[in-house]
């Protein structure tokens, strides 16, 4: 799942835990430092060797979230409640084909490059092109601040969004040739992965690549009995039951005139007639965006090529 | 016809534009591309703002975190700009780490505020020699254009310039920090670059698009402040400038440091008032 | 007004300069420029064979590298290779050598101010040594200006660190004109037009040096 | 923080094994007796057990332990070179090796498995050792690829290797020159002590590492940390040749069991 | 930047010349090439020429915090550069084999031997402590670099002086050398490495081999050992086979090889001490040779300063001022504003505002967004959907999925993207 809780919280402990820093009564900021002969990021402008965020040091720390009841935007519990979203194709100029979506505070953009040369000879396939995806996050998209360096959780997601992309591109027009999608994540408010199956599958449409479907993608967040849909960046990291069952978060990506699913991820423990639940209400979500997109990218076209009677 | 012209032969393509004084996209030599300013759109940045001259986007957003002020410089904080040009804002970027261009990119900005002093580092202190801020700010390219250095300094100006810093209080020696009180920086300056490029060593031209700059033969990026002190006259190498020329590129940068700067007051103000 | 002081300061001077060419057995071209104490070793390999990827189609590629004396190169030392390598290459006729690389190494012997200045002159005798072919010759001036407003050529480290701006410049030797300019801190118009003017004025001394020692190589005498 | 392994999941950086590495100073590491720590006279080896053709997919791979330390070796080729082929040699084969350490295998738990300095340095004096050893010119314009993996490092650890590489590069039907045989011996008042373990190691001992072609007394390889007068220099390489001669003798037997096993399976 | 490879005919032209007990440079087989030790301006900075090999090595310091197992000791730290300066064939920043053997050599040859007392670098005990860094530059490949290596680190980490300390309470002052005297490190003894080249298979032996000597060798011997004859590390390299006999000669040869380089490092050291003494300039510029026709040097010399300021005034007042107007930028909506008179931009987040400027002005403007909401059903929580579109004109585009339904959503505190929500309701209301 997105930079789900875990990561984010060891990826702090680069920066000192604050336990530490807490117990400590003899300084200010208690900082771990470490040997000097560690590798230091030379192609940027260094910054001091740790620093912390100042949520560590908040007042009252923010408390469980809620297990009823409405949530915290005002949307519905255990329904196919979606964020409005707003997509675009486009934008960018340099680019073959791009588009932006915007689902409630989730900002993501997508860029798609080629099809082009394989950069690498050895890789060409003469049948079939390649995709290459890559999936970052802005350093100031999360409430964190992370590093310019990918993370392993940015290539696993690139990893994922490569899966659920790769049986709707009709890959074998396009031999000895890469396509590249790279998804720029700017804000981020849970569900990303979700969003940017959906932003790159219309970037891949824009760019007029040839696809058998455009690919969308719906995630939601069980949460014991409850469930919500399309989870925002709090309701993924925070979890109100201290039950461990049928708690977890599950992404679907769906090609929704085919009805097939291309990607499918989930983590944490569920029962099994909850997951195919999950799997439904994911592909319901994921028709209620289909007209979104499909508008989009109808206006994408026409803008493109004006229909003659227009002109 | 003049695609084909443009792709085979684009020094001349641009020539017989310039013949004319004017340029490819319509623009006269001394012209802008439409600037266009959106601040404050990123929820988890403590200050951003996006920042579109023409088709160049560039978006900065500022973190600021807690640290250590070093031994040398007990009552500073630190600034840290980086620059990012991702392979999604053009082709011509690879992925791996920043390129050339854009560490000096990166260099670029860290001397602008250095030089221009348009934070003084003393006010991030929140403890001598004990607590300071530091300020990550992060550039990124969204769509590359050309003139990346203009849309960086506008788009880091604009995003200092909407940073809320909340409250830190020092209690029984571990720092409390408290998001309902927040202020905001004090900006000291207000530097604005205006960068140039040199054609067939003689004709300058303004903002350059991607295209002009893979043409030219020298560029020329002047950043001034709103008292016409000049805070960085960079021109990495390229073909001569005269003296004569070089002033002609300052009182141009210095219009649109006004310009610049009474776009940023009236969005920032404007989002004071919607509040 | 600030701008009557410059004139007649004792400031105003070049600390002695030397250099010598050729000292490297392995590079096609090296030189040491030492300013002060300032001192900087170039060296020049080219023009040879290019990595496919960095090829040029109708002009020789030219790469600088800068090494620091203690550490690796950081993002300043990249962007003082930015400046110094878009100078050598506007006055290099890299057309010359299509398809092929240049390979410019810069390596601090010892810094005490004007440092881009003196990788400026270094890489200039090193490109003569090596014998590349260029349209016009190029040397760099650093300027300060102290808290005084007085203007300082060459200055050491320490009157580099009391200065309120820092400005260096590459004057060519064709024209006088600026070609790579940086500077630091604010100051203001009149302060800039002053420094180039002493740039140029002061980039005579450094050509006519040039000239002299090339002079005094093919004179084959002492 | 750098670039730290980006690879791989992360988890904190700081963290403490549970045991932290005691002094060793002021250990006795020779006893007046004549007795080591682990109760060895000084010249005594530690138990060698191997085993040969531990993995099917493999051309040949070997597992080796030595007193606590554990190698395991596998070799592929000698095939078409892969990777850059510009290091080809027309005139013989291009051995490449790859010397790691599982990140369980130490007190500390290892960080980086291998790629730092240490671990390169040892790929490169495993390819170095095995370079003398095989017969290389026999096989022009190809590549034999030895992967060594130390399971639990408990000192010596280049000897246990090359040791475990001998015999898979044996298994793998390589023509060698003769076994290489390594060993690490130290020196403690006067007298050299054989197969050092990892206490010794660490205890300030001067040690010397040799790879040795038993047969003509040729040394393949040899290095030496830490000080050590001129004249026991003899002394330390006798002792360590003399001790390479013991392993060469365990390495023989070894194989010769492997042989008969395998002979009796195919009913020769 | 590939290397040049070896001919064939030079190849053997150099195995003969070994054959026949003959070097290229006139050497015996024993014989270094002349060695030259100068040092820098500052404390810690030492130039080696051995022959024509040129290495430079920079001590440098800096207060840290000790690793968790040794909170007494300082830390050494050993860096070997091999600039592309030195050989076309070095990259920079690329970890090599030989970069990896130098430099391991290197640590073997200073840090295992303890060689330097890193107890004395212990500052507060298990918080700071010295941390010493040797940079080691090639400057100039010709062979042996790593005897003209460890030559530069041991010397210049004899030469180095590290700021004094003062410890009040748990507050380190570093003092600066006007304050108090730097101190000198304090070093117990000085390996210097000596490498050996094989040829034929072991059968002949060379010292300090050159470059060309090394391209033909079958391998190294690298020996390193202090004055008082204790070997401090051995490493064998290169494939070759050695037989115990070549080892013991090579480490005989290798201690009056030793001797006599410490006997050089000493008397520089020595000669440099009586220079800064009697405080004559030192350094890089004083170690120019003034006999060669390739190098000149010129005294300080005045810049003449007639007429510039007249130029300086003539060119500021001759240019033109900066027009004075300021054009008004236009803010649409809370947070955007736009500037300039230029094309349009295809990246519009912002248009639809743009786009209700021009339907005020009346200029026909081609509109490329599409802005669109999603909105949940009333809470029966139907499912079905209709979508609506309520723009009569090709210009504008605003669908709306449920249009009776109320804007929920954007109820944002804080500006965002979003405002274009607000702005495309507010186009609706228009209408």
């Amino acid at each position: 799942m997105p930079r789900n809780s875990g990561i984010i919280l060891s990826s702090r402990c680069v920066s000192g835990g604050d336990i530490e820093r807490r117990t400590s009564s003899h300084a200010a900021v208690w900082f771990i430092t470490f040997p000097c002969a560690m590798p230091t990021d030379n192609k940027r402008v260094r910054g001091p060797e740790v620093s912390q965020s100042p949520s560590l040091f908040l007042c009252e720390p923010a408390g469980a979230l809620p297990s009823h009841g409405p949530r915290a935007d005002g949307r519905q519990r255990d329904q196919v409640d979606v964020r409005p979203v707003f997509v675009r194709c486009g934008l960018v100029s340099q680019a073959k084909g791009s588009a932006y979506i915007e689902a409630g505070n989730t900002k993501l953009m997508c860029c798609v490059y080629g099809p082009r040369e394989t950069e690498r000879k050895d890789e060409t396939d003469m049948k079939c092109g390649r995709l290459t995806t890559d999936m970052r996050f802005a350093p100031f998209s999360c409430p964190e601040r992370g590093s310019w360096i990918q993370g392993s959780q940015d290539k696993d997601l690139s990893l994922m969004l490569h899966e659920s992309l790769q049986p709707a591109v009709c890959l074998h027009k396009y031999p000895r040739s890469q396509i590249e999608v790279n998804v720029m994540v700017l804000e981020n408010s849970g569900s990303v992965l979700a969003h940017a199956v959906t932003c790159a599958s219309l970037a891949l449409a824009d760019a007029g690549i040839e696809m058998y479907d455009l690919v969308l993608g719906c995630s939601i967040r069980q949460d014991g009995t409850s469930y919500v849909v399309d989870p925002t960046y709090t309701e993924e990291n925070r979890c109100s039951s201290v039950s461990s069952e049928n708690q977890g978060g599950l992404t679907v990506a769906f090609l929704p005139s085919l009805n097939q699913i291309s990607g499918l991820q989930s983590d944490g423990e569920m029962a099994e007639e909850t997951l195919t639940a999950g799997v439904r209400t994911c592909i319901e979500g994921c028709y209620k965006l289909y007209p979104v997109i499909q508008q989009a990218l109808a206006k994408a076209v026409r803008k493109a090529a004006p229909p003659p009677s227009e002109s | 016809m003049a695609a084909g012209f443009k792709t085979a032969e684009p020094l001349e393509y641009h020539r017989s534009f310039l013949k004319e004084n004017c340029r490819p996209d319509g623009r006269e030599l001394s012209e802008f591309r439409t600037t266009t300013l959106n601040i404050g759109s990123i929820s988890t940045a403590d200050g951003s703002a996006l920042v579109k001259v023409g088709n160049t986007t560039v978006i900065c957003g500022i973190k600021a975190e807690l640290t250590n002020p070093t031994v040398e410089a007990p009552g500073k904080g630190y600034i840290v700009p980086n620059v990012d040009l991702p392979p999604l804002c053009s082709s011509r970027f690879r992925p791996g780490p920043p390129s050339e261009q854009a560490q000096a990119a990166s260099q670029f900005v860290a001397d602008v505020i250095e030089s221009s002093e348009v934070i003084q580092t003393e006010d991030l202190c929140i403890e001598r020699g004990k607590l300071c801020w530091v300020l990550y700010c992060d550039l990124m390219c969204l769509d590359y254009d050309g003139n990346l250095l203009d849309a960086c300094t506008i788009a880091l100006l604009a995003a200092l310039k909407n940073t809320k810093l909340p409250e830190v209080t020092i209690s029984t020696e571990t720092p409390e920090v408290n998001l309902a009180k927040t202020r905001g920086l004090h900006i000291h300056k207000h530097p604005v670059s205006a960068s140039f490029c040199v054609f067939d060593d003689s004709i300058l031209i303004v903002d350059p698009t991607a295209e002009e700059e893979s043409l030219k033969t020298a560029q020329l990026t002047v950043v001034t402040d709103e008292e016409d002190r000049l805070c960085t006259v960079h021109k990495p190498g390229g073909t001569s400038l005269s003296g004569e020329k070089l002033q002609e590129c300052i009182s141009r940068a210095t219009a649109r440091q006004r310009e610049i700067q009474k776009l940023i007051d009236k969005v920032t103000r404007s989002v004071k008032t919607a509040q | 007004s600030r701008d009557e002081l410059v004139c007649g300061s004792s400031n105003v001077s070049l600390r002695e300069f030397g250099c010598e060419q050729s000292l490297l057995s392995r590079p096609d071209g090296s030189a040491s420029f030492v300013q002060g104490d300032t001192s900087v070793l170039a060296g020049v390999y080219g023009p040879a064979e290019v990595k496919v990827s960095k090829e040029i189609y109708d002009r020789a590629t030219l790469e600088v590298l800068i090494q620091p004396k203690v550490g690796l190169p950081s993002v300043r030392e990249r962007s003082q290779e930015q400046c110094v390598r878009e100078t050598c290459e506007a006055s290099l006729l890299l057309t010359l050598h299509p398809r092929s690389s240049l390979t410019l190494v810069l390596q601090v012997l010892h810094d005490d101010g004007s440092l881009l200045s003196c990788f400026l002159n270094a890489a200039c005798m090193a490109l003569m040594d090596a014998g590349l072919p260029m349209s016009c010759l190029f040397c760099g001036v650093t300027c300060a200006i102290d808290a005084d407003g007085q203007i300082i050529t060459d200055p050491t480290a320490a009157q580099e660190k009391e200065s309120r701006a820092l400005m260096t410049f590459a004057i060519d030797s064709k024209e006088c004109r600026v070609m790579m300019s940086s500077t630091k801190g604010s100051f203001s118009v009149h302060e800039l037009q002053q420094c180039i003017a002493v740039s140029q004025k002061a980039s005579e001394k450094i050509f006519q040096f040039y000239r002299d020692s090339v002079k005094r190589r093919y004179s084959k005498t002492l | 923080m750098g670039n730290v392994v980006q690879r791989r999941t992360r988890g904190a950086l700081r963290r403490c094994p549970f045991e932290v590495c005691g002094n060793m100073a002021g250990l006795e590491l020779l006893s007046d007796q004549g007795y080591r720590l682990d109760g060895r006279k000084a010249t005594e080896l530690r138990k060698v057990q191997a085993r040969m053709g531990v993995f099917a997919q493999a051309d040949g791979s070997a597992y080796l332990e030595q007193g606590n330390t554990k190698a395991l070796a596998v070799v592929y080729g000698p095939h078409e070179m892969r990777g850059s082929r510009s290091r080809t040699r027309h005139d013989q084969a291009v051995i490449n090796c790859q010397y790691s350490m599982a990140t369980f295998s130490t007190a500390e738990r290892k960080r980086r498995p291998h790629g730092d300095r240490k671990s390169t340095e040892m790929s490169l004096h495993l390819k170095q050792t095995f370079e003398a050893a095989v017969m290389t010119q026999l096989y022009p314009r190809s590549q034999i690829d030895i992967y060594v993996k130390i399971l639990q490092s408990d000192g010596g650890n280049y000897s246990v290797c090359v040791n475990a590489a001998t015999l898979a590069v044996i298994d793998a039907g390589i023509p060698m020159r003769d076994y290489v045989c390594a060993c690490t011996v130290g020196f403690v008042d006067e007298t050299p002590l054989a197969d050092l373990c990892y206490a010794e190691e660490s205890g300030g001992v001067s040690s010397l590492a040799l790879a040795l072609l038993p047969r003509g007394g040729q040394i393949a390889l040899l290095q030496m940390d830490a000080r050590l007068h001129q004249d026991h220099l003899e002394a330390l390489i006798e002792a360590a040749m003399t001790a390479c001669k013991g392993v060469s003798k365990v390495l023989d037997e070894v194989v010769r069991q492997h042989l008969q096993e395998v002979s009796v399976l195919t009913g020769e | 930047m590939k290397d040049t490879p070896l001919a064939n005919c030079e190849r053997d032209f150099l195995l003969k010349a070994i054959e026949e007990k003959k070097r290229l440079d006139g050497r015996q087989t024993y014989d270094y090439r002349k060695m030259k030790i100068t040092f820098g301006t500052d404390y810690g900075c030492c130039f080696v020429e051995l022959g024509k090999t040129r290495v430079m090595a920079q001590v440098s310091c800096e207060l840290v915090a000790p690793k968790e197992s040794r909170p007494n000791e300082g830390i050494m730290f050993f860096n070997i550069e091999l600039s592309p300066m030195a050989s076309p064939t070095f990259e920079q920043g690329r970890q090599s084999e030989l970069s990896v053997k130098l430099n391991r050599q290197l640590e073997r040859c200073l840090r295992n031997s303890k060689c330097i007392d890193t107890e004395s670098l212990c500052v507060v005990s298990g918080e700071k402590v010295w941390q010493i860094r040797v940079d080691v530059h090639m400057l100039n490949h010709d062979g042996n670099l790593m005897d003209a290596a460890s030559i530069a680190a041991i010397t210049a980490l004899c030469h180095f002086r590290r700021p004094d300390v003062g410890i009040q309470g748990d507050e380190v002052t570093v003092y600066s050398p006007e304050e108090r005297d730097p101190i000198p490190l304090s070093i117990y003894h000085m390996p210097i490495s000596v490498s050996f080249s094989f040829f034929q298979q072991g059968t002949y032996l060379l010292v300090d081999p050159c470059e060309r000597e090394e391209r033909v060798m079958d391998g190294l011997l690298m020996i390193a050992m202090n004055k008082h004859r204790e070997i401090c590390s051995i490493q064998s390299s290169g494939g070759i086979m050695l037989l115990k006999e070549q080892v013991m000669r090579c480490s005989k040869i290798a201690s009056v090889k030793v001797s006599e380089i410490t006997e050089l490092i000493s008397k520089a050291l020595e000669n440099d001490k009586k220079a800064r003494k009697a405080g004559g300039r030192c350094g890089f510029a004083e170690s120019m040779p003034q006999e060669r026709i390739t190098a000149l040097k010129m005294d300080e010399t005045p810049v003449e300063m007639t007429e510039v300021t007249d130029r300086a005034n003539d060119i500021v007042q001759k240019a033109e001022a900066p027009s004075q107007t300021v054009p008004s930028p236009v803010v649409p909506v809370p947070g955007v504003g736009q500037v300039g008179q230029g094309l349009q931009n295809t990246w519009g987040l912002e248009e639809e505002d743009e786009e209700e400027e021009n339907d005020n002005s009346g200029e026909d403007e081609e509109v490329k967004e599409t802005k669109m909401e999603v909105e949940q059903h009333d809470k029966e929580g139907s499912k079905q959907e209709d979508v609506v579109e309520i723009s009569d004109s090709e210009e504008e585009e605003v669908v709306i999925l449920h249009p009776e339904t109320p804007d929920k959503a954007p109820k944002h505190t804080g500006p965002s993207f979003h405002q274009k929500g607000a702005a495309a309701s507010k186009k609706k209301q228009k209408k």
